[in-house]
């Protein structure tokens, strides 16, 4: 082996990184420009590779275009999942605070169930109907089921339905709200995920008005607003109107609710079961449940009527040895 | 400063780690590459030259300035050169054409050898038929070229005789007196 | 005669037979009137009568609810029943309701002028506005409010559009051929009204007898000339007919008054010179009523607030049954829900269609035939256009400028794709005016 | 069925003129070209167009039918399309070579797109490369009509490489009927061009693309040979120029729909035609010509797009 | 983090070819035969995992500001190195990738790897992930190059399958086919394999 | 010494652009080609600085080559090198710009970073050298190489665009269909060959 074969490489190319460090250190002193520390946090959490595969040229286009909003944290394939948590961390955008809100089409009444006051023959598309008539639908109100959330859905969350009417999965949708914003007839709303008990109507219009177009509507009767055992029900504008938070789920309503303008299945209703082994007999539950389902004294065994119980949590949650399950 | 000078010393350092590196390997492939560079040669080589024994690469410094010319070799046989050879890369139809023109020590075409083509099959490919082939043994370096094309494979031919042409031309260039 | 027209549009079937020859007819005397209060483009009409008022015919019932508004009359004597919302050509509206007496008692205000050639420019302009006069070619604008451009914009020319290229619709040419006169007086009216020393009456040659007649007595007046223009749909549109009559092209996003023209449509001349005349405001007008599933077609001059359903009674019913109710020409009219709706001062005619006629084919996909951008009077590309808006990719479509669509609908009839491309552009145009106004 | 009424926005009238008219008239164009080409090439140009156009029309069934999508195989575009690429097969050709175009042509170039009207790209013309790429020797393959299997050389080969028509060229009355080698549509100008006039005629296509790109190959070829008319005419009535210009430049799909696009499309593909016939290294540039341009629409659309009415004025003001 | 995991992100869930779509350069170019495609595979593997290696040791030492640099350097010495090592011993393979052996310096899955897991991961790992991502690589790159072959030339690894009867598509062999087979391979596997993950 | 003809450059000029297509026959710099083909406008300024990039590129590194490389006979280090050169190069280049010039930056300079590691411009100054052309020559084929790119890049973006509203198929929305496009596009140039 020669040693000059080893010497002039190690020096030509040493030479080489010498100089090129130093100048570009150099360089970037020299040629400093002012970038929003955002910016340049962003992209020193991304890769570097600079590959274009974003979409954007170059990892500081994307850096200025995720802080711009343009682009979701996650658009770098090649940095993946934990490059995009890093982004999205830098940008402060954490789980939102709270449960998952997912949206929800606030009208039930398919084609079957709501009047139509014409044949529509046009764009297939909500935005398009709604400008005849606000719909071919006699309701003014409800889902007119051509898609246009469809579309807009970055996730394919939504479906219509044979009938003319769209369904979002809770469990595929990711709260972006652009079919709230995208809905010409506002009857997209964000509900809490683990709400079950929604009044699927939006029209304001008198009972005898409603019950003429539709046979799901709320005809604003009033029973929900009576039967809520925790005030959970307002009434405005002809319209029953559930405050998420003050609601149970106790399905109590829908029980009542003559027109079936309000979702829930009832047989998805829980129920409170004693865990007789925590329980400390102290009768607080007893005292809290709204429908009398509990029976028991102090320092007897308590006992939850199923019948009776309409799964309201309400014991569950008073209960201070947590010795109460909902199932 | 004294960032901008540690940092050149960094890069420094690691450049020249893989200076070293590469330069140990390089030695220690060098002298495989060239000899296997030969030996794939040799074999296309005794077509023309039969009487060959060994061969060796030329420096390519020699003829740096000819583009088309990828290698030469001197040819020997019990020890004396009996001619040289040059593989060349010309653009055909489909592709490079890589081949190799042998020349005698009296400035003499003894054959050519097709090593790689990629000419459309059917077409093209009849470069490598021995008719075709044959047709350039016995060009005196001094004269003109007159070998016919192929009719349907001009091009595929006109690149074969392109190498013929490139390989003379360095030869009177560097070997030529 | 010099044959004038513009590029692009199309040539539609006419059916113009069906009423071209028939005489306008009276109609009878409705027993209820459904008046809307907004019957033009701008504001709203403010009521000025009370449930339980007792009306008279010409009586104002609702005054102008800003300066782009017109009043609204009653064309009945009798009680108002009612004011509420009733159906309209587009939803409900809010409508007064009278109940007529049958008497049709003149309201007090009404007085005939002998004399119309010592009015002066002002007085014509606010005695339009009095009579509550909106165009009558279809947009409904209040055309006093036309003939009052900015005091920078000079209009030299009033052109009066009788190109009536709508099939099916032939109300302005029977008013041409029954009151060639009264529209021409008008003419002058308007033309001394906004100061324009030029007036032209731009007419379609498929109404050969309608020009021979206009011709005839425009020869008297010599600021006055009658030009046939190409029989070509949309010739009657205006920036189309004011490019065919003076060679004038009205700037993107511009008005005719910037080219110094205004148009207005025969039938607004007609009422101009009536309402002036005999100081009846616009309470009645022509109405053609067409379309195959129609027994009867006929020209009638309507009761504004005569319900569709009176009409059709009057044209002998329905020989087929009726899929589609058209307000308006089959080109730019609109289609309704019902047949319980009201005539309005804009409504030019009222189509019956059959299944045949009513049924539109479905769309498939596009084949870029370029139908639509060769007919495209104003040069745009619809099929663009269209597609984005379907994708919800307003911001792509608003660079093809839906905003200069004249919504004539030429694209979608030539379309052999059967693509709603104007709906399309209206979607676009709907969504690019909600970007601005935020 | 119902009493409601049909409300639909304006406008409420329709031309009577549809896809399926359209494609109608195409293939009725194509007709007497179709049966030219079965009277010189016999039963195995029958075979082919056949074949050519059942599986091009079955390919656009299945691939509707697993996307389920409507089936719009009635439109007749699949129709056209394998009408089409039969012609442009030589006769001798075996039959599995136009069912390989066929599905080519509708699955990945027509349907992988969105379908009809959303492909950039000439369906039967791709395929048609495709396969003279792929089987080199058996789409080279001329027969001389009516001999069987008899292979020739293509007109164009007396003309393409060189700057006068050579020697032992077929006549031009011969090039105008069609009776010379060459793929099957391609032989007969005559008819080629009566099918033309007949869509010129029904309002199908405009005179405009055809005849810029004939005009630019005129010209292109005038100027090459120093203004020899034969060499040019040679040129304009051999190989698939017509074809080309007259059904395949004009494809919707695949050409521009502004008017001014139109024009430089046109100019391009006669431009490249006659320099892959004059200096590359295929006789014929016809297709790659339409080719090369069918990519460059989307950008000629994108920069012509008409002046909007007033436009101009507003600038001015 | 496991090495489970890791492999399967190499393989399928990150596939550098099908999911990433990196280094798309030798993918499209060296495929027209399933020998050359493993070949380019087992090259960028190896640098792959060299350069996974070196960097996830060095990781401490190279400042932040030159780190693109360093990387690089790193790299480049190991890709140099495989050339030289294929020139000596798979002469035929050298001569096959031609160009694009030099070029897997710049193939973003190297830099992208080292940026992204090497200079945050320990050796074991980085090791781990350098072999998942270049096999995930070699067999994209072996599939392409089998389909490419078997449609263009009749034969998988120089084996003849199809027979003499079978007419080669000779576009596959050649630039178009490389896109579309490509174009579709990716589609299959956007349906087949996500679909099964999926669920 | 250099002998140059006319002829022969604008022959290096039309391989470079259409017969041997950097994108769509060679290979070469397809990342940027896929990636940056959204929309037209990016397109071309990629292409723009492509151009730039390549041309300054293939100098630097013919010097380098000529007067590092064979001097002391270690062609072997041409990668590396080359890398090196060109990755410090545009770097240096992106930094001027964009302090100098902001304008310049943004139609230009943002382009810079992603083109380093591609293999066009690496691949360019390679194929130079392989091809042993002269200085004059290595200039003509990096334009001709940057203009080949530009021009299929701007083509392709402008079809993707196009191709934004069709209604295709799920499987093939995206890369796929990309993918296949520019094969379709690679098919067409295939009419070039043989041309020079
Ligand atoms: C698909 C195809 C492949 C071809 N392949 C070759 C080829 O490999 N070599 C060649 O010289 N000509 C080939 N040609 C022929 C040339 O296009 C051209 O005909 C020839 O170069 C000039 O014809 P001539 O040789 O008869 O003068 C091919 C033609 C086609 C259509
Ligand atoms: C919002 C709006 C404002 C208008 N302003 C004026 C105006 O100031 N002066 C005028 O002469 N016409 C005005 N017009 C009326 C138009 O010139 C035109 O006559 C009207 O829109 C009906 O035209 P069309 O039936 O062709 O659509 C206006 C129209 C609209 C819709
Ligand atoms: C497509 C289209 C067609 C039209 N056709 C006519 C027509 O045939 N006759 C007419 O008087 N107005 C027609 N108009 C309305 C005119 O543009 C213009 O608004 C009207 O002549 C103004 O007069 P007015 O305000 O008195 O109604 C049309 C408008 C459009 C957009
Ligand atoms: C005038 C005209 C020309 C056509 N030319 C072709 C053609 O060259 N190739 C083809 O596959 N289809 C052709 N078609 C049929 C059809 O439009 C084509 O398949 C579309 O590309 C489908 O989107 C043509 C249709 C028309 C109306
Ligand atoms: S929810 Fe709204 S957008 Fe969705 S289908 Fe119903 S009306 Fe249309
Ligand atoms: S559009 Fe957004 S909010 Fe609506 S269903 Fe889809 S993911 Fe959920
Ligand atoms: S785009 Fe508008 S103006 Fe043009 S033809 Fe269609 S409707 Fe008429
Ligand atoms: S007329 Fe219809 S099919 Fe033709 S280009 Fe326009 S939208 Fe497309
Ligand atoms: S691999 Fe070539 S540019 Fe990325």
């Amino acid at each position: 082996m020669n040693i000059s074969d080893i010497i002039i490489p190690v020096i030509s190319l040493g030479g080489l990184g010498l100089i090129f460090g130093g100048g570009l250190a150099l360089a970037s002193q020299k040629f400093a420009v002012e970038v929003d520390p955002l910016i340049e946090e962003v992209e020193n959490a991304l890769p570097g590779v600079n590959c274009g595969a974003c979409g954007y040229p170059g990892c500081s286009s994307f850096a200025k275009a995720v802080v711009a909003g343009e682009v979701e944290v996650d658009g770098c394939p090649v940095g993946g999942q934990s490059t995009a948590e890093a982004v999205a961390s830098i940008m402060g955008i954490e789980a939102k605070v709270g449960e998952k809100q997912v949206a929800k089409v606030i009208c039930n009444a398919d084609n079957k169930q709501a009047k139509e006051d014409f044949d529509y023959q046009g764009i297939k598309d909500c935005k398009a109907a709604s400008a005849f008539n606000g719909g071919s639908k006699s309701c003014n109100f409800g889902c007119l089921g051509l898609g246009t959330c469809v579309r807009v859905c970055p996730v394919d969350a939504i479906e219509i339905t044979e009938n003319m009417i769209a369904k979002i999965k809770p469990d595929i949708c990711i709260s972006c709200e652009k079919c709230v914003a995208a809905c010409p007839k506002n009857v997209i709303d964000m509900v809490p995920e683990s709400q079950e008990v929604v009044i699927t109507c939006k029209n304001e219009e008198k009972g005898k008005i409603v019950r003429q177009k539709c046979d799901f509507g709320c005809i604003g009767c009033q029973i929900c607003v009576k039967s809520c055992p925790f005030q959970a029900i307002d009434f405005d504008n002809n319209l029953a109107v559930i405050d998420y938070d003050k609601c149970t789920n106790c399905h109590v309503c829908v029980e009542k609710c003559p027109t079936k303008a309000i979702e829930g299945d009832i047989n998805k209703r829980k129920k409170a079961e004693i865990v007789q082994s925590k329980c400390i007999q102290c009768t607080i539950c007893k005292k809290a449940c709204p429908v009398d389902a509990i029976e028991g004294d102090v320092k007897k065994e308590h006992m939850i009527d199923p019948e009776k119980c309409i799964g309201c949590s309400v014991c569950a949650e008073k209960c201070p040895k947590d010795a109460i399950d909902m199932k | 400063m004294r960032e901008m000078i540690k940092l050149g010393l960094i890069l420094l350092l690691i450049t020249a780690v893989a200076g070293l590196v590469l330069g140990i390997v390089n030695s220690m492939t060098a002298d495989i590459i060239e000899e296997r560079l030969i030996a794939e040669s040799l074999e296309a080589m005794e077509s023309f030259f039969p009487d060959l024994d060994d061969a060796s690469i030329i420096d390519e410094a020699e003829f740096l300035d000819y583009d088309r010319v990828e290698e030469g070799f001197e040819v020997f046989s019990n020890g004396d050169v009996i001619g040289y050879t040059f593989k060349t890369n010309t653009n055909g139809y489909g592709g490079t054409i890589e081949m190799l023109t042998g020349i005698n020590v009296e400035g003499e075409v003894v054959g050519i050898a097709i090593l790689s083509q990629a000419e459309t099959p059917g077409l093209g490919d009849v470069i490598e038929s021995d008719d075709f082939k044959e047709r350039f043994v016995g060009i005196d370096v001094d004269g003109e070229i007159d070998v016919d094309t192929i009719s349907g494979a001009t091009v595929s031919s006109n690149a074969v005789i392109q190498g013929v042409e490139s390989a003379i031309e360095v030869y009177l260039e560097v070997f030529g007196n | 005669m010099k044959v004038f027209s513009f590029k692009g549009g199309i040539h539609p079937p006419e059916f113009k037979e069906y009423t071209a020859h028939l005489e306008i007819e009276k109609a009878k005397d409705p027993k209820v009137v459904i008046i809307p209060l907004q019957q033009h483009i701008g504001a709203p009409a403010e009521a000025v009568v009370e449930v339980g008022d007792l009306v008279k015919v010409g009586q104002m019932i609702a005054k102008p609810g800003g300066f782009v508004s017109a009043a609204i009359h009653a064309s009945v004597s009798g009680k108002i029943s009612e004011i509420g919302m009733k159906p309209g050509t587009n939803g409900e509206i809010l409508c007064a309701v009278i109940e007529s007496d049958g008497k049709n008692e003149v309201d007090d205000s009404i007085q005939p002028r002998s004399d119309l050639s010592n009015l002066s420019k002002k007085e014509i302009v606010s005695e339009i506005e009095k009579a509550g006069i909106v165009g009558m070619g279809g947009a409904s604008f209040p055309t006093h409010v036309k003939l009052s451009p900015p005091d920078d914009k000079k209009i030299d020319t009033v052109i009066l559009n009788g190109a009536e290229c709508e099939p099916f619709l032939t109300c302005d040419h029977r008013l041409m051929l029954e009151k060639p006169e009264e529209i021409i007086k008008g003419l002058e009216l308007i033309m001394r009204g906004v100061g324009a020393e030029k007036g032209i009456i731009g007419i379609e040659t498929n109404k050969p007898d309608a020009l021979e007649v206009m011709f005839e007595k425009a020869s008297n007046y010599k600021s006055i000339e009658v030009v046939g223009v190409e029989t070509k749909y949309p010739q009657g549109a205006e920036k189309q007919l004011i490019q065919a009559c003076l060679d004038r092209v009205v700037p993107s996003g511009g008005l005719p008054m910037d080219v110094g023209v205004v148009v207005n449509n025969v039938g607004t001349s007609y009422q101009v010179y009536e309402s002036l005349s005999t100081g009846m405001p616009l309470i009645e007008r022509v109405v053609t009523l067409s379309g195959s599933a129609l027994a009867e077609p006929k020209n009638m001059s309507v009761k504004i607030g005569t319900s569709v359903n009176d009409l059709l009674e009057q044209c002998g019913g329905l020989k087929e049954e009726v899929r589609k109710v058209i307000m308006g020409g089959p080109m730019c009219g609109q289609a309704v829900s019902s047949t319980e709706i009201p005539i309005m001062k804009g409504s030019s005619g009222v189509l019956f269609f059959n299944e045949e006629d009513g049924d539109l084919p479905e769309a498939s996909n596009c084949i870029r035939c370029a139908s639509c951008i060769h007919v495209c009077p104003v040069y745009l590309q619809p099929l663009h256009i269209s597609a984005y808006a379907e994708k919800n990719q307003f911001d792509i479509a608003e660079r093809y400028r839906p905003m200069d669509c004249i919504e004539c609908g030429s694209c979608s009839f030539v379309c052999p794709a059967k693509i709603q491309l104007l709906q399309g552009i209206k979607i676009a145009k709907n969504e690019v005016q909600k970007k601005k106004n935020k | 069925m119902s009493n409601r009424l049909i409300v639909s926005p304006s406008p409420h009238l329709r031309e009577n003129t549809t896809t399926k008219t359209i494609m109608f008239d195409v293939a009725i164009a194509l007709v007497p070209a179709s049966i030219a080409s079965i009277f010189f090439f016999k039963t195995p140009a029958a075979m082919i167009l056949l074949i050519s156009i059942i599986s091009a029309v079955l390919a656009e069934y299945v691939v509707q039918k697993i996307r389920k999508q409507p089936i719009t195989i009635s439109d007749g575009s699949a129709f056209v399309t394998g009408q089409l690429l039969a012609l442009n097969l030589p006769a001798s050709v075996p039959l599995w070579i136009p069912v390989i175009g066929s599905v080519f042509a509708i699955v990945v170039v027509k349907q992988m797109f969105g379908g009809i009207g959303q492909n950039f790209m000439n369906p039967a013309l791709a395929a048609r490369i495709m396969l003279t790429i792929s089987y080199t020797d058996r789409m080279t393959q001329w027969v001389e009509p009516g001999v069987d299997a008899v292979s020739t050389a293509t007109p164009l080969t007396f003309a393409s490489d060189f700057t006068s028509v050579q020697s032992g060229a077929p006549s031009f009355v011969d090039l105008a009927i069609g009776n010379i080698g060459g793929s099957m549509g391609e032989t007969s100008a005559i008819l080629l061009i009566i099918g033309g006039i007949y869509l010129i005629y029904r309002g199908v296509i405009s005179v405009k693309i055809p005849g810029l790109f004939i005009l630019t190959v005129a010209v292109a070829t005038l100027l090459y040979s120093g203004f020899d008319i034969e060499y040019m005419l040679y040129h304009l009535l051999s190989g698939s120029l017509m074809i080309g210009a007259i059904y395949m430049a004009t494809d919707y799909a695949s050409s521009p729909v502004t008017p001014r696009g139109k024009i430089y499309f046109a100019v391009g593909c006669g431009l490249l035609t006659s320099v892959i016939r004059l200096f590359g290294a295929y006789a014929e540039g016809v297709g790659f010509a339409i080719l090369l341009m069918n990519t460059t629409v989307p950008l000629i659309d994108r920069y012509t797009a008409p002046k909007v009415f007033g436009e101009v004025e507003k600038q001015n003001a | 983090m496991n090495f489970a995991t890791i492999l399967k992100n190499g393989f399928v869930k990150e596939n550098p070819v099908f999911i990433q779509f990196l280094g798309m350069c030798p993918v499209l170019a060296v495929t027209g035969t399933a020998t050359n495609g493993l070949g380019m595979g087992l090259a960028t593997t190896a640098v792959l995992l060299g350069s996974n290696t070196v960097i996830s040791l060095l990781k401490s030492l190279i400042p932040n500001k030159i780190r693109i640099p360093c990387f690089i350097v790193v790299i480049a010495t190991f890709v140099t190195m495989t050339g030289m090592i294929m020139n000596a011993y798979f002469p035929v393979l050298f001569d096959a990738l031609g160009i694009f052996i030099p070029l897997i310096v710049v193939n973003c899955l190297i830099l992208g790897r080292a940026e992204t897991f090497a200079s945050k991961n320990s050796t074991p790992f980085s090791i781990v992930d350098g072999l998942a991502m270049g096999a995930g690589f070699t067999v994209a790159l072996v599939v392409l190059g089998a389909v490419r072959e078997l449609f263009g030339s009749g034969s998988v690894f120089g084996l003849n399958l199809l027979g003499d009867a079978y007419p080669s598509a000779a576009i596959m062999i050649q630039p178009p086919g490389a896109f579309l087979a490509l174009g579709i391979l990716t589609a299959i596997f956007n349906v087949v394999i996500l679909k099964k993950m999926k669920s | 010494m250099l002998d140059i003809s006319a002829s022969s450059l604008f022959v290096i000029l039309v391989s470079a652009i259409l017969v041997n297509n950097f994108v769509l026959s060679r290979f070469l710099g397809i990342c940027p080609f896929l990636g940056v083909s959204k929309q037209v406008e990016t397109a071309f300024g990629m292409g723009m600085a492509v151009t730039f990039v390549m041309s300054l590129a293939s100098i630097i590194t013919f010097i380098v080559q000529k007067y590092i490389l064979d001097l002391f006979g270690i062609q072997y280090m041409q990668t590396i090198m080359f890398i090196l050169v060109i990755a410090s190069l545009v770097q240096l280049v992106e930094m001027i710009i964009q302090k100098t010039s902001p304008t310049l930056y943004q139609s230009l300079g943002v382009f810079l970073p992603l083109i380093t590691t591609n293999c066009a411009v690496l691949g360019l100054t390679i194929l130079n050298i392989q091809e042993r052309y002269n200085i004059i020559e290595t200039i003509f084929h990096a334009i001709g190489a940057a203009v080949g790119f530009s021009l299929a890049i701007v083509l392709f973006a402008a079809i993707r665009e196009r191709m934004e509203v069709a209604n295709v198929p799920n499987a093939f929305k995206g890369f796929p269909l990309a993918l296949i496009t520019a094969g379709l596009m690679s098919l067409a140039f295939l009419g070039f060959s043989g041309l020079v």
